[in-house]
């Protein structure tokens, strides 16, 4: 075992793991209706392939790709499509929805097996990895087999699979790696030959003693494969941070990771992509952990595409007496809730229901006091401080001339502010009033 | 400043409130930091301005013709050094005690930007009996604020007035030292400011 | 820019500088020879003060402390004051005066500057012949108002009278013959003392006590 | 469903969700505490006057900022303990002995002038208990440096007055500095025990120190600005202290005496009037100490610890400016600029 690995600055939240960690993976019942959103990535939305009144199967293409960055979805239960129309998602757009009732059959469409999957060349691999509709699912939820494609003048030698998983509360991928990590390093095997590279990379954050043991067994055997322990700091799963701790590359301002010849997947994309590759099995269901002192049962369970979230919570003894807050997704980046009516997509990591205790209003804030808190930790490196007075004051184009743009709005600033500032909104706020 | 003509008397008025050259316009501090220690200081530097001010916006106005507009800088210029020289001289051979204690600061109207803004902004372009009450105006708006800020900075640092004694006690000494001097002229320009948008709905010109 | 241009520029200046240059002229003419009466008179005040009794004060030098013009002058008694009528001779008219017979050397004036806590104090001091100082003056200074400008007040100035070079020193505190400071104003109170006055009465000694004595 | 009852509850907000513990009253009322030690020191060499003065300030501090703020129809905010620790900053860095009006003017100058007129707690450009004290420095110089011998009985009600260790250094030299307090390890235990004259909080250096030590310890003061303030005094006070030329001064008596370890420590370290950029509160402190040396050594007044915190107050934002922190991935951008 290797010396940890990290990145400069970040904060040590409580992690809160111990709630979900233990549990294993339990399949989630078989839901009575899904609403599927066409968009559940960024990019183009998919365009509904179906009728009001259609009978559907599990695994049809439901919505089909309208460009290069986009991605189809398919129908995770069998049963007859009721509505097409907008829906509440969970980042708190309206978006076309196509909604299914479950016929209770639970019938699927065959499936093209490819038992011999590491002799496919590299383009059939990313074309199945498009028509399985599979995407980024840490909770960016970019198309996978577009960042698979890099432009020719990119050269990639580097793939690392970010198991970090920093995100207080979220035990999802860790079940993933403890469970099935033979899968995900197939997975990312498989990756690493639709790019043509030679180096593999998992990072696991230190807190998951179990998971780097399973992942260190399963790569035994596979020379070009590491595993990296990392530091438990937040935000060590940010791509960047990542790239930096693992590989000791800084992604260059406004740059991507293919800038440093690096391509980073998620533990859960890794596992899908080899579902996909060997069994054919399109991106039907995925690992949700449902969490936090405000639900009954924390659990890590395997919930489809399309499950409405007060389905999940119900499965795990629904919220208690003081809940306060549902969040989809980690504490430090996920989306607040307003109703719980919103189906459990592609990019959904965790359902945290926050009890009272659990919660910091930030409704009263003060002025900036100058500490200097927020400049320590910012993992870019910038002055949260500033930028959020600059914001603040409406002197967006400061904000901006301040590199307002390297930010990716892990909230570390707000989270050590004394004075309980907004960074995040105010950053956001800037960002939405300036061009990059 | 509004466009529209004013009378003679609002000229005068707009000097010594609307556009007092210190509380409003914040232009010519150092001055009022400077001789402000003592009401006898500030009173007779307020004056030379006054006279200064007045004949200069009615020379450079009765020239305002004759002036090609490209060397109006430099003429401007001579008139009011012209102006100050004289009362200098005059001061120096007349009112020398007095002279001892402020004649650098008399020099020193030379480079005053509310004269030479007057004479650009107002007495360029308008004729010599509104310039010479916007004149008036603003060298008695001036006048006025040495006279306000010198009235606290002497009381409050020495306990007098106009070197008579009026109040006993140790008085504050930062009074009447320059930092005094910021400190007086910032809060009586928030004063005024306030006193302006409570009663005056903040418009420029107070108009008392 | 056209040569009409040109031209209304070059009259414009000329005319109103001359005319400017003429007003000043005018004016500087009519005030500088009062004003430089009005300013020898002050001095010679200023001097008369310091040694009331002596009848006439003459110049015997200058000397250049911190780089500045500094004068010494000797304080004289006459023996006798004659009344003399002089003719001016520009104007003819005739004045009385008094001429000096037998001038005798009572004392001497110097004037010094000590380097003080935000200025050159310029200062006056008189001693007899026997360079015991008599009287100080602080004529000009720039100390802090409240504390170093009470370099001026009497109490302070009222101890330098029969002092000698020796004890010409400040001390913090009570003292019975030396010079005592200004509570919150040493630095002033020695550039007072030791600077100004002091250098003053020691360039008088260097300088005269040969003739004194011979 | 139970759930969809529940759901019109749901508190809805931006990320993150969690925050971290601390709160800006946690971390003043931390740094009142951190400065008990001191006070008790004060009073236990300048007797119960010290802690009359002391209660006093913080009294008028709190006061000042409540009824300015109700009276304008805003949020009292002395809960948050600024105004506490400016009175009672305040309070040490006064002479023991002083009128009563002395500290109260000092407290609604460094309060209302200095902090709300400003716009209250982060927006003030100086530090208020220093402005307050060099208002009345200046305004009262004499009251101001009237100082007391300590009597170390905690009863002392009227003191004989003496000259701090600075003023005596400075008049008469350090010769005569160690005659005063017997021998020089005499003199290092008395100014590290505060058993000299001073401002009421300064004197014990030890006491201080305790203090300092839990403000570090909990990470609300950094090394930077303390360390880089005291080493240049001591560089300087070794170089240009001496009166046998240059690197023989003494610097332990320039550490140890006048206001500097208050100073460094508590007033320096100001959040809102300091640099927050770490790179910057290094330059921040080698300027406050280069001006106090040179005010000690040069200037007028014996001790330059509060003139050079506040002149440096001043700098704070242009160093703000000029010092960036390490941005991620700045390096590789120039690089690429430059092919």
């Amino acid at each position: 075992m290797s010396k940890t690995a990290t990145f400069e600055r970040g904060i040590h939240p409580k992690y809160r793991k111990e709630l979900a960690a233990g549990k294993s993976i339990t399949q989630a019942n078989l839901p009575q209706r899904i609403v599927v959103p066409v968009s559940q990535h960024i990019g183009a939305p998919a365009k509904p392939e179906v009728n009001i009144g259609d009978e559907v199967k599990r695994g049809q293409v439901i919505g089909s790709t309208t460009g290069f960055v986009s991605s189809p979805v398919h129908s995770s239960i069998s049963g007859k499509v009721t509505a097409i129309a907008d829906f509440p998602t969970s980042v708190g757009k309206m978006v076309q929805s196509i909604v299914i009732e479950s016929d209770g059959k639970d019938e699927a469409i065959s499936f093209k097996e490819h038992p011999d999957y590491m002799n496919l060349s590299a383009d059939e691999i990313k074309t199945i990895i498009k028509d399985a509709g599979i995407v980024g699912m840490g909770g960016a939820a970019f198309p996978t087999n577009v960042k698979l494609s890099p432009p020719k003048e990119k050269t990639i030698d580097t793939v690392i699979i970010n198991g970090a998983e920093c995100e207080p509360y979220l035990t999802a991928d860790h079940r993933l790696m403890v469970e099935h990590p033979r899968e995900v390093v197939e997975g990312l095997k498989i990756i690493m030959k639709s790019l043509g590279v030679k180096e593999g990379h998992i990072g696991i954050e230190e807190n998951k003693p179990d998971a780097i043991k399973a992942m260190e067994s399963a790569i035994s055997g596979e020379a070009n494969i590491k595993v990296w322990p990392l530091e438990i700091k937040y935000p060590q799963g940010a791509e960047k941070m990542l790239i930096k701790a693992v590989k000791g590359r800084e992604v260059p301002s406004k740059g991507l990771p293919m800038d440093v010849g690096v391509v980073v997947q998620n533990v859960g994309t890794a596992l899908a992509v080899y579902e996909a590759v060997r069994f054919g099995k399109p991106l039907l269901e995925r690992v949700v952990t449902v969490t936090g002192n405000g639900i009954r049962e924390p659990k890590n369970m395997m919930v489809r595409i399309g499950t409405l979230m007060s389905d999940v919570i119900e499965q795990c003894g629904g919220l208690v007496d003081g809940a306060v807050k549902v969040i989809s997704g980690g504490p430090m980046m996920g989306f607040a809730q307003w109703t719980l009516d919103v189906p459990v997509v592609k990019g959904t990591s965790g359902i945290l229901v926050l009890a009272e205790d659990e919660y910091v209003s930030s409704d009263q804030y003060s002025a900036c006091i100058r500490c200097g808190s927020c400049i320590d930790v910012c993992p870019m490196g910038l002055n949260p401080s500033i930028l959020s007075i600059y914001s603040e004051k409406g002197f967006y184009e400061d904000a901006k001339a301040n590199n307002l743009f390297d930010c990716f709005e892990c909230g570390s600033c707000a989270y050590v502010c004394p004075a309980k500032r907004p960074m995040v909104q105010f950053i956001r706020l800037a960002k939405s009033q300036v061009k990059p | 400043m509004s466009l529209k003509p004013k009378s003679n008397w609002e000229l005068i008025k707009n000097g010594m409130f609307g556009e007092n050259t210190i509380f409003r316009m914040a232009i010519s501090l150092c001055p009022s930091i400077a001789v402000t220690n003592g009401m006898k200081n500030g009173v007779a530097l307020g004056i030379s301005v006054v006279f200064v001010q007045t004949m200069v916006n009615m020379t450079v106005s009765l020239m305002r013709k004759f002036i090609h507009p490209k060397i109006r800088i430099p003429i401007f210029m001579l008139v009011i050094a012209g102006y100050v020289t004289i009362i200098d001289l005059l001061m120096a051979t007349y009112a020398r005690p007095i002279y001892k204690e402020i004649g650098l600061y008399i020099q020193i109207i030379v480079a005053f930007a509310s004269i030479f803004a007057r004479a650009e902004v107002y007495a360029s372009k308008n004729k010599v009996f509104s310039s010479m009450c916007d004149g008036l105006g603003m060298g008695i708006g001036f006048l006025l604020a040495m006279v306000v800020i010198s009235f606290f900075r002497e009381l409050l640092g020495k306990g007098t007035l106009f070197g008579y004694p009026i109040v006993s006690g140790s008085p504050l000494l930062i009074m009447i030292l320059p930092a005094g001097g910021f400190l007086a002229v910032g809060l009586l320009m928030g004063f005024f400011n306030w006193i302006d948008m409570r009663f005056f709905g903040g418009k420029g010109a107070s108009g008392v | 820019m056209t040569g009409k241009d040109m031209i209304k520029i070059t009259v414009n200046l000329v005319v109103i500088y001359v005319i400017g240059g003429l007003i000043m002229a005018y004016v500087y003419a009519k005030t500088s020879p009062i004003m430089f009466i009005k300013a020898k008179e002050e001095k010679e005040a200023a001097l008369k003060l310091m040694m009331p009794e002596a009848d006439k004060i003459a110049s015997l030098g200058s000397w250049e402390p911190h780089e500045k013009h500094a004068e010494y002058y000797a304080a004289r008694k006459c023996g006798e004051l004659k009344k003399v009528s002089v003719t001016d001779e520009k104007t003819g008219k005739v004045k009385e005066d008094t001429e000096c017979v037998d001038p005798q050397d009572i004392g001497y004036i110097v004037e010094g500057y000590g380097k003080g806590y935000s200025s050159y104090i310029h200062v006056l001091a008189s001693v007899d012949k026997d360079f015991i100082v008599k009287k100080i003056s602080v004529l000009g200074h720039g100390e802090t108002p409240g504390l170093g400008d009470e370099i001026e007040k009497d109490y302070f100035l009222n101890q330098f009278e029969g002092r000698t070079v020796d004890t010409l020193v400040v001390i913090k505190g009570e003292t019975p013959d030396k010079i005592q400071a200004i509570t919150g104003a040493t630095i002033s109170s020695r550039a007072v003392t030791e600077d100004g006055v002091r250098n003053g009465v020691k360039l008088l000694k260097e300088k005269l006590s040969g003739e004194v004595q011979g | 469903m139970a759930t969809e009852a529940k759901a019109h509850e749901l508190i809805v907000s931006v990320s993150p969700h969690v925050r971290g513990q601390e709160t800006v009253a946690r971390i003043m009322w931390t740094v009142n505490l951190s400065l008990l030690p001191a006070f008790i020191m004060s009073v236990y060499y300048f007797g119960p006057l010290a802690a009359f003065v002391t209660g006093l300030c913080i009294l008028s501090a709190v006061l000042s900022e409540h009824i300015y703020q109700t009276s304008l129809k805003k949020k009292s905010t002395i809960g948050d303990g600024s105004a506490f620790l400016t009175g009672l900053l305040l309070g040490l860095n006064l002479p023991p002995s002083v009128p009563f009006y002395i500290p109260i003017v000092g407290s609604v100058i460094a309060i209302v002038i200095t902090k709300l007129l400003f716009g209250g707690l982060g927006y003030n450009v100086f530090n208020p208990a220093l402005i307050g004290r060099a208002f009345l420095l200046i305004s009262f110089p004499k009251l101001m440096t009237i100082w007391s011998e300590p009597t170390a009985q905690f009863v002392a009600m009227d003191a004989k007055t003496t000259a701090t260790p600075l003023g005596v250094l400075k008049e008469e030299g350090l010769a005569k500095l160690i005659e005063i307090f017997g021998d020089k390890t005499d003199l290092y235990m008395s100014l590290l025990m505060g058993s000299r004259a001073g401002s009421l909080g300064e004197t014990s250096a030890i006491a201080l120190l305790i203090g300092a030590a839990l403000l570090l310890y909990r990470g609300y003061i950094t090394w930077h600005i303390p360390f880089s303030f005291i080493a240049t005094v001591g560089v300087m006070a070794w170089a240009f202290g001496g009166q046998a030329g240059l690197f023989t001064g003494d610097p332990l008596i320039h550490i140890l005496s006048g206001g500097l370890i208050l100073g460094a420590f508590f007033m320096a370290t100001d959040y809102v009037t300091c640099p927050s950029i770490r790179k910057g509160q290094i330059i921040f402190g080698i300027g406050c100490g280069a001006i106090t040396m040179m005010i000690r050594l040069k200037g007028g007044f014996p001790e330059g610890v509060m003139f050079a915190i506040l002149l440096m107050n001043c700098f704070a934002p242009l160093i703000d400016r000029g010092v960036k922190s390490k941005k991620f991935g700045a390096v590789k951008e120039q690089k690429e600029q430059k092919k």
